[in-house]
């Protein structure tokens, strides 16, 4: 792997920027890799669009964003249309197809029941947990271990528990999904 | 622990992280021994203040939230003649208030940090587009030295470095941090404690009967005294003779200036830092600094790759302008580009250096992002042709 | 008692004169370096060691000296 | 018989005077003042760091053989900040005229006082701007001719020991330069009060505000002037607001304890 350009879109509270930071921390601090994240966003305090990108590579990197992505995650209809053209050709598309009702059909899609797989486990806020177990088992990147000492930095004391399920449960889905991409 | 490093509370937070650029300019400020903040309100330098307002109480610090960038800008530059080792900081529009403090500042001799976090006007975009205010901004004859860091990593060794270099030459020092850098989480290494070099401002040894406030060797600077033991040091903006006082006159005034401003200037040797990219083969070299450094480091390798002899030079410092160096470079070159993030502002400080030794050209840009490499490209295949 | 005044520092506000409760001081055509008139001192066996003119001297001109007791 | 010098000129710096101040000025007495309450008080000047703005005032300090900061319009407070929060241990005492502390450093002013920061502020309040020529002042009375309010100011004054009150200062009191004794009493207060304390002196400005607003450059003039307008706390009980319009309340407004400035975050370590 030479760079690896993950973006991340969706409203504001979804979790958009912290995803893309946990997946940073943990490729930085436990494989000792480089990785760059920037995020975009309204000026609303709350809601608006939101985007995160992070640019992960074996070596120090230069220009911090990626015109195209090799990995877009979309988690809600108004960011996914407006990002979908920075999905390299042969790129993967990953929706949540609660929050994403149009799915694309001439791009590589991969649905991913992140929402209502975290309101099954008692609050629909960890979604955005159940996308990073989901990436972690499909890319392989890191070690589920790393990922969930990662999490444990980030989140709240009360909603650790809530939140290393929601990563587990992740990777329960990518493994009903086929395993890695 | 490594999310941000937010669970540690010891001054130094060796080891490797994934770190915002705002909070790693507090870590490299409180490794160089920060002990004192003053900040006030503005996007995007928020997080520097936050961070600071956490972490400086917990090593002994002090920090304030001022009613103003004038409130701010002035405690840090009494609270370090009281000894402390004071850093602010703002963006651009905050930069403006703060012109009046530095201005004193130079005039006292006082040794601090100002994170300038560089904005467009008005907006939270990037810009480099401050250039000329940070070097130029206060009235009176002054030179500054700033710096330009185009990594989280740079935002952490420059900040250290500038705290090094306001004690060691009695100067504010401006660092030259971005949208861009600041608000971007990336991999920072911080070594341990005993591999930061670290430098304190030199006290007198000589007694108050002894002691003059501002006396020095020519182009040097004057050993420091602690305030409330009895040596009656007078801070003054005004013109003042080597023992503080008040002083009109055309010769002592020449005097004075001539030494505040040779210190820096007559040091550019000293105080410049550079770095080379494949220069030594290269007919057409890219000088640039902060952010630009990343796309102009992308640009070489696909003009290499088009067989063009491109090299870069990064300049780490802008003020001085590392004089020596661009002129040796551009001895050795068909052209030099400046590439930065503005209307093109520096581009005249290095074609001034310069002076007609090669061709040159600038590839700027001002529109609240950088350069894209293949931009620079363009230039470059613009003066190739 | 005797009235000491540093002529060289005096700007002749007559400040003191206005405050002496009994007339010891009085402005004098004199003028020092600086061109002021200065404060002169006409009946110092008047002084009642009051010391206003000394408290009020806006310049720190004025000293005065109380006999050492026999 | 050799020549006796007066007692305080030896906390002078490097003995120089004459000092710069106008024949009769007032700061030239409130310097005086002050060294005599530090004298009384049996401080110790090279202890302290005195800070002067700009102004008449602001030299004041310049002539103490104390630390001193000088030379920048209104930004008194700022330095005193920083001073007091690096080094608590030192005395701080910020010599401000009208300018410095009403207009210039007036959000300032009103800051350092809700902070309780531990400093001593003695404002020297002339009624105009008199350094720069005798300009019209926050705190020049209505309707007075200054040489930006040619046909009479339209402003109303502003009263720097309300101000202060509303602001949360911990000490407030305001004298006038004719009348020493109470002035060195409430300069001696004010340096001895832990918190923010302010003490006012309404001064005589023969030059500028004396010549233009009253006119005479006569010094015992425009000190007549503020005495005929001066009423002490307890009188102004009495007296309804249009009585009061125009006139300087002599007196200590406030005097109490409240925990000073530490800084905007303070680290409590849990037990």
């Amino acid at each position: 792997m030479k760079t690896l350009n993950i973006g991340i879109c969706g409203f504001g509270g979804q979790g958009v920027i912290l995803s893309a930071v946990i997946l940073g921390t943990t490729v930085v601090t436990k494989r000792n890799m480089y990785a760059v994240q920037t995020q975009s966003y309204g000026s609303e305090a709350r809601g608006g669009q939101c985007q995160s990108e992070l640019v992960i590579s074996e070596g120090p990197i230069n220009s911090p964003t990626a015109d195209k992505k090799d990995i877009l995650i979309a988690l809600s209809q108004p960011s996914l249309e407006r990002y979908l053209p920075t999905l390299k050709a042969g790129g993967i598309l990953i929706v949540d197809p609660k929050t994403v009702t149009e799915i694309p059909t001439d791009v590589k899609v991969v649905q991913v029941s992140a929402t209502d797989t975290a309101v099954n486990l008692g609050n629909r806020i960890a979604a955005n947990m159940v996308l990073l177990g989901f990436i972690q088992a499909a890319t392989n990147l890191f070690s589920i271990e790393e990922l969930l000492d990662v999490v444990k930095d980030y989140v709240p004391a009360r909603f650790i528990d809530l939140n290393l399920a929601a990563v587990h449960a992740g990777v329960e889905l990518a493994k009903s999904y086929g395993g890695t991409f | 622990m490594t999310a941000d490093g937010q669970r540690q509370n010891s001054r130094v937070l060796s080891g490797v992280h994934f770190m915002l650029g705002n909070y790693a300019t507090v870590e490299g400020a409180l490794a160089a021994g920060c002990d004192f903040f003053a900040g006030y309100p503005i996007t995007p330098a928020n997080e520097i203040s936050e961070r600071m307002a956490e972490r400086l109480p917990q090593v002994g610090g002090k920090f304030i939230q001022g009613e103003d960038e004038l409130c701010s800008i002035y405690a840090i530059a009494a609270a370090s003649l009281a000894g402390a080792k004071a850093m602010t900081a703002t963006a651009s529009a905050g930069y403006n208030y703060y012109q009046e403090g530095i201005e004193y500042a130079v005039a006292v001799e006082a040794p601090c940090v100002i994170v300038n976090v560089q904005r467009c006007r008005g907006e939270n975009f990037a810009t480099q587009a401050d250039i000329m205010q940070m070097r130029w901004g206060a009235a009176g004859d002054h030179e500054m030295i700033v710096l330009a860091p185009s990594s989280v990593q740079e935002l952490f060794d420059y900040t250290v470095r500038a705290f090094n270099l306001a004690e060691q030459f009695r100067n504010p020092v401006i660092v030259a941090s971005e949208t861009t850098i600041a608000l971007m989480r990336e991999r920072l290494e911080i070594p341990g404690a005993d591999r930061i070099p670290v430098l304190n401002r030199k006290y007198t040894d000589l007694g108050p009967d002894k002691y003059k406030t501002f006396d020095a060797p020519e182009n040097g600077v004057p050993d420091f005294s602690p305030l409330g033991k009895g040596y009656h040091g007078l801070y003054t903006i005004n013109p003042h003779d080597i023992d503080g006082s008040i002083e009109w006159d055309p010769i002592v005034y020449e005097k004075l200036y001539k030494r505040i401003t040779g210190k820096i200037s007559e040091n550019e040797h000293i105080i410049s830092h550079t770095e080379s990219f494949q220069l030594d083969d290269a007919d057409i070299a890219l000088v640039t600094y902060g952010s630009e450094v990343r796309p102009t480091l992308d640009a070489m390798e696909l003009a290499r790759n088009s067989g063009l002899k491109v090299g870069v030079l990064k300049l780490g410092t802008v003020w001085p302008v590392p004089e020596t160096r661009i002129r040796e470079v551009a001895k050795q070159m068909k052209a030099v580009i400046t590439v930065e993030m503005s209307i093109g502002k520096y581009a005249g400080e290095v074609e001034r250096v310069v002076a007609g030794r090669c061709v040159t050209a600038r590839a700027t840009k001002n529109r609240g992002i950088g350069h894209t490499a293949e931009e620079i490209l363009e230039v470059i295949k613009g003066v190739r042709a | 008692m005797t009235v000491h005044i540093d002529t060289p520092l005096c700007k002749g506000c007559a400040l003191c004169a206005r405050y002496c409760p009994r007339d010891v001081l009085v402005m004098t055509e004199v003028t020092n370096r600086k061109g002021f008139n200065v404060v002169g001192v006409i009946n110092p066996e008047n002084c009642i060691n009051c010391r206003l003119c000394e408290m009020y001297c806006p310049d720190l001109a004025i000293a005065i000296e109380v006999p050492a007791k026999k | 018989m050799s020549q006796m010098i007066n007692a305080q000129r030896r906390h002078i710096r490097y003995g120089k005077l004459p000092h710069f101040f106008c024949p009769g000025c007032g700061d030239g007495q409130v310097l005086n003042f002050f060294l005599r309450a530090i004298d009384e008080l049996g401080m110790n000047l090279e202890d302290m760091v005195a800070i002067g703005g700009v102004g008449c005032t602001a030299r004041i300090p310049v002539y103490l053989n104390t630390d001193t900061l000088h030379g920048v319009h209104g930004r008194t407070l700022p330095w005193a900040m920083g001073i007091k929060l690096h080094k608590p241990e030192i005395p701080v005492v910020i010599f401000a005229g009208d300018g410095d502390a009403a207009s210039i450093g007036g959000n300032h002013l009103i800051h350092a006082a809700r902070r309780n920061l531990d400093v001593t502020m003695i404002v020297v309040n002339n009624l105009n701007f008199a350094m720069t020529g005798g300009q019209v002042a926050p705190t020049t009375p209505a309707k007075f001719v200054t040489m930006t309010t040619p046909y009479g100011s339209g402003e109303p004054p502003f009263d720097i020991c309300e101000v202060a009150l509303a602001a949360g200062a911990t000490h407030v009191s305001r004298s006038t330069t004719s009348r020493g004794p109470q002035t060195i009493k409430a300069i001696k207060k004010g340096l001895q009060h832990r918190g923010f304390s302010l003490v006012e002196i309404i001064s005589q400005c023969p030059t500028h505000f004396g010549r233009y607003a009253l006119g005479s450059g006569k010094p015992e003039v425009n000190i007549e002037f503020i005495d005929d307008n001066s009423v002490t706390i307890a009188e102004a009980k009495n007296m309804t607001k249009d009585e009061l319009r125009g006139k300087f309340v002599i007196g200590e407004f406030i005097d109490e304890q409240k925990p000073v400035f530490a800084g905007s975050s303070v680290y409590e370590v849990e037990e």
